[in-house]
């Protein structure tokens, strides 16, 4: 059973717009600092500016996907199969496919000026791109008729599944040999070969996106759980009308 | 009881074919289900049988309480649908002998079933897809009949039988009543329902009432 | 009356069960023999055709093979679905009370032995049609690649089938949920054939470093499948 | 004579149906064909609408001699099979509408059918794949009756309906003949369908005998 | 009672009832769009990361469009009378006393508006994905083409479709009896479109004499199916 409340406040709360506020400020220092005060790179010139956006937006879509699995898990384990659970980890799925986009507009516009092409058959390109559709499958299963159960149980294994791939993107540069930058920052010796201020801007950017992501997913599970009490009141009112074919023919 | 429902709602998409459904089903007891068509009977039967989510309510079912876990009741109870669940290129024989390896019945149990049902001994070598439609009810009758279920649910088990076929199939269900079982069926055919039945329960709407 | 529904039946004759009877199904349509082979003989003859005489048909040898078991894998696993459901006896076998994982299992070997049966036609083709040459530890590297990947594809193939079949309209989610899936294995499969093939100069021993990544697949969808396809089949 | 049959032979790969069937059908009856299962009364509904080829024999359908050329007959007969011949992706409207089309069907015969067999607004709007078999019954009919065929011949057309759905194409059918149309059906609910027809023919074993 | 089977419908509201009913078919079960688009598009994809960087893509290029056109055909046609026989509504067009002619010609139709916007999208696809230049002297030999070719596979296909409809096991023919025929329009319509896609160098007037073998094709399988699948679908 779909633990629906009947409240329908707005979807926002103090912590929330706490939330915002800080997401808010921390993306307007990137974007200041991302744009100003980092130099430019020796090889990639002004373009290494993207970076600011698309590597913190590549590891929050991996950050949203593993949401999205273990609070997948946490409904299939949990005895109640709280409903909170699944709508949790559909709205952190909803949100990482969005910043799994920004990733590839980005790294194609970021490829346009490095490589001279929007897209090459790269495997970190190509395995990002079957990451993406993955999760678009994902969202399609959400959407298959059933009950909250059904959508739960059947979401939640492909969720489980899906998570998987995280790792082939990740290592896919190694993998197989890439034109894609190799792991520069999260490389395994863990010496950074990056500029001071460069590299706390990318992780201000991490930060920033990171909060971006929580207030978005927290609003989305609100809206999610105000459709279902909106779909469960309109069950209230088929069943009057089923219930009026009755006996009076 | 066998069978209690009480105020269940299942859904389809958004329609509510059953929209509150409450009745009672005693142990050994032939149930007819009647009602126009569309009224919800099929349904019925196939929320019984954990086939479909409950949507509200409470349904227990052989002691399963459907809203918790729908898979339990499965093993217990026997389903014929509308459709009648048969493979259409395999042979009778061959179609019979799956599903009494499923449920590990014995070669004598499949013996029996196909010679209540009349499936002779050149229609068990013929394939499915080439029977007539009384002869491929008959054979998932006998498929049916091998599974010696708690609780049988039938709909419409008497569609596309012969007067002898359905004699057979009265007499069937009322043995399998007399070992312990308990029958559900809906039917169309009032007559003959009635005749068989040990109560009659009305479903119009998604609501069922006694009559 | 004797419940026999309670008398155990072991995992095992429920697997031979299933499995036999797909097989007989299969034998009897023919789907994969009439349906399936003859397009993917043909998109072999079609390239020998539009690449001969060019080393190039080498080095797409082994990625012919794997594209065209694909694409059988996906006629293959709706046909596996729509003999069951054309007639509802996937209700019977949801309410049949019977071990889930079995029946996974039971198709899964089936839908792999057509499959076998498929890429060694291909690569018979591929070897005659591309003047391949194989070696005895390419052979080797061959076999194992052709049983790691075709074993992986069979469990990701009856999972997700199993998820999309039943509904209606449901099925034409099936393409979108395999492809992003299968994609690495193709690519892991390729790249071990071109090994064992020897296109482009490969060397066998690069060939093993991919099948580990098959196996790794083949045991997560493997395991994966057998405790989650009944859940999915069950709703 | 709207149909005479002379030691009709009808094969299916190796097996004869239908084994020398011999019966004549005059103008304005309603004719109930009865029999086992298997007997072969679908083969010669079918065999009547110019579907089967048959394989030895005489058979003259409204003028049409089957063994010459079996399609001419088809324009004049309407046939409701076992199955129901509709598309279950479009909807009861598209559907009925589709074959009014074909045919040439008013806007106005549309309706009428569809009053007459219960389909409601909600209903007419509603994919076929997803009514409850007897409503699936029910817009088979309704294409039907759209038809206006001089020959009806139909297959356990009261399968699935409800009892009022019943009334309502007894009614329709008897208003049929009276308007000129000929019926033939089968079926198995023989009291219902010794009230409803003025002559019964018995199949068994392929061979036709008078009752 | 009045009889209006004998009421004139004329021809060309047969063809169009048949027509709208196959693509609102379409519509609502998305066969084609979910099930046969992403395969074409996979392998499409597929073949630019096996041989990126190559010139060979350029030169696979319009035999790949043409390869993915040929297999949706095998699966639109099988489907295109699956919707008919599944429950027996090909019985009651046989028995509708229609001219069966104008329902070949509203399959056929259908069957091509299908194919023209698969190809449009693997056209495109490959335009994108490959690199292809397309100079405006090309792309009208490059409309002509599809035109051409896919009108005529369409003929082809619904009259070998509406051969194998109907009995049981006939299905299976499908592929056997198209392959060896549609084969040659393959090869023409690759052809003109490495052409139009100046592929290796290929003049875009060299394509025009292929597209007149597809026109006489095209005309042959038109005719010949107006006149035949009458009684080839009435037994
Ligand atoms: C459409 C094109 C592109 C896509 C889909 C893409 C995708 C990705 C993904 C998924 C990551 C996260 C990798 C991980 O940590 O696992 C990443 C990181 C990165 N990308 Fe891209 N990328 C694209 C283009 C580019 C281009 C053109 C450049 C620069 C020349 C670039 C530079 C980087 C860098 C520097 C990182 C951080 C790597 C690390 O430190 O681990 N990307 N990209
Ligand atoms: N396609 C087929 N191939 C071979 N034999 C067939 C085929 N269809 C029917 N038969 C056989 O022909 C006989 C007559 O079948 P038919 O469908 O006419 O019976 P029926 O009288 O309509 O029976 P029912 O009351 O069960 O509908 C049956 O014995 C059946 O096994
Ligand atoms: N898959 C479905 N999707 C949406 N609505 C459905 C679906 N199946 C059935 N319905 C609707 O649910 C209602 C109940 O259907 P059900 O099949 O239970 O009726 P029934 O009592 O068995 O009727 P019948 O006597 O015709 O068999 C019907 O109004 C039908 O239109
Ligand atoms: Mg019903
Ligand atoms: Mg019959």
């Amino acid at each position: 059973m779909s633990q629906v409340s009947q409240e329908t406040s707005p979807t926002g709360t103090r912590a929330t717009q706490a939330i915002g506020v800080l997401a808010l400020a921390v993306m307007a220092w990137v974007v200041a600092s991302g744009l100003l005060l980092t130099p430019q790179d020796v090889v990639q010139g002004e373009s290494v500016r993207i970076m600011y956006v698309h590597v913190p937006s590549a590891w929050i879509a991996y950050l949203a996907f593993v949401f999205t699995a273990v609070a997948s898990a946490g409904w299939l384990i949990s005895k109640k199969h709280s409903m909170g659970f699944d709508r949790f980890a559909g709205a952190s799925a909803e949100v990482g496919v969005m910043f799994m986009a920004i990733t590839l507009i980005t790294g194609s516009l970021w490829g346009r000026l490095t490589w001279g092409e929007f897209w090459q058959w790269d495997p970190r390109l190509t395995t990002t791109a079957f990451l993406f559709v993955t999760y678009i499958g994902y969202l399609a299963v959400r959407r298959l008729e059933g009950s909250v159960e059904q959508r739960a149980r059947r979401s939640a294994v492909v969720a489980l599944l899906a998570v998987l791939e995280i790792p082939l993107v990740h290592f896919s540069v190694v993998l197989w040999r890439s034109l894609h930058q190799g792991a520069t920052v999260l490389n395994p010796n863990g010496d950074v070969k990056m500029d001071d201020l460069m590299l706390f801007t990318l992780f201000s950017g991490v930060v920033g996106f990171t909060l971006v992501f929580i207030w978005l997913v927290l609003h989305r599970q609100r809206t999610m759980l105000l459709v279902d009490v909106a779909d469960n009141q309109g069950l209230d009112l088929a069943i009057v009308a089923r219930r009026a074919e009755g006996p009076a023919n | 009881m066998i069978a209690s429902f009480s105020n269940v709602v299942v859904v389809y998409d958004n329609f509510p074919a059953l929209a509150g459904a409450s009745f009672e089903i005693a142990s050994g007891e032939i149930v007819l289900l009647q009602g126009p068509n569309g009224a919800g009977k099929t349904t019925l039967l196939r929320a019984c049988a954990g086939l479909l989510p409950i949507a509200r309510g409470s349904a227990i079912v052989l002691g399963c309480d459907l809203g918790v876990d729908r898979r339990a009741v499965r093993a217990k109870v026997g389903l014929l649908g509308h459709a009648n669940g048969l493979f259409p290129d395999l042979t009778v024989a061959e179609n019979i002998s799956f599903w009494s390896r499923l449920i590990g019945a014995s070669a004598q149990d499949v013996e029996t079933a196909m010679q209540i049902m009349g499936l002779s001994d050149r229609l068990s070598a013929t394939r499915v897809a080439n029977l007539s439609a009384g002869q491929r009810r008959r054979c998932a009758l006998a498929t049916l009949i091998v599974r010696r279920a708690q609780l049988w649910l039938l709909d419409e088990p008497h569609a596309g039988l012969d007067s002898q076929g359905r004699d057979e199939l009265d007499k069937t269900l009322r043995s399998a009543r007399d070992a312990g079982a308990t029958v559900v069926f809906a039917s169309h055919e009032i007559d003959r329902a009635q005749n068989l039945a040990t109560r009659s329960l009305t479903v119009v709407g998604g609501v069922v009432t006694e009559t | 009356m004797k419940n026999s529904l309670d008398t155990g039946v072991t995992k095992g004759k429920v697997v031979t069960a299933v499995l036999s009877k797909d097989l007989k199904i299969e034998m009897r349509s023919r789907v994969v023999t009439n349906q399936v082979l003859p397009f993917a003989g043909l998109v072999m003859v079609m390239f020998a055709f539009a690449l001969d005489n060019d080393d190039v048909l080498q080095r797409v040898a082994g990625g012919l093979v794997w594209l065209a078991t694909l694409f059988s894998l996906f006629i293959i696993v709706q046909r596996s679905f729509a003999i069951d459901t054309q007639d509802g006896a996937l209700d019977s076998l949801r309410v049949a009370g019977i071990d889930l994982s079995a029946v996974f299992f039971g198709k899964a070997i089936a839908l792999a032995l057509k499959l076998i049966a498929l890429e060694i036609v291909l690569i018979c083709g591929a070897v005659l049609l591309y003047r391949v040459d194989l070696t005895a530890s390419g052979l080797v590297l061959l076999v194992t690649c052709v049983l790691c990947a075709t074993s992986g594809l069979a469990f990701v193939g009856i999972l997700y089938g199993g998820l999309t079949a039943g509904a209606k309209g449901r099925e034409t989610l099936l393409p979108l949920l395999l492809l992003p899936v299968v994609a690495p294995v193709l690519i892991a499969a390729t790249r071990a054939t071109e090994a064992a093939f020897g296109s482009g100069g490969a060397q066998t021993s690069e060939g093993w470093a991919w099948i580990g990544l098959l196996t790794v697949f083949t045991a997560v969808f493997g395991v994966s499948g057998s405790l989650a396809f009944g859940s999915l089949i069950d709703e």
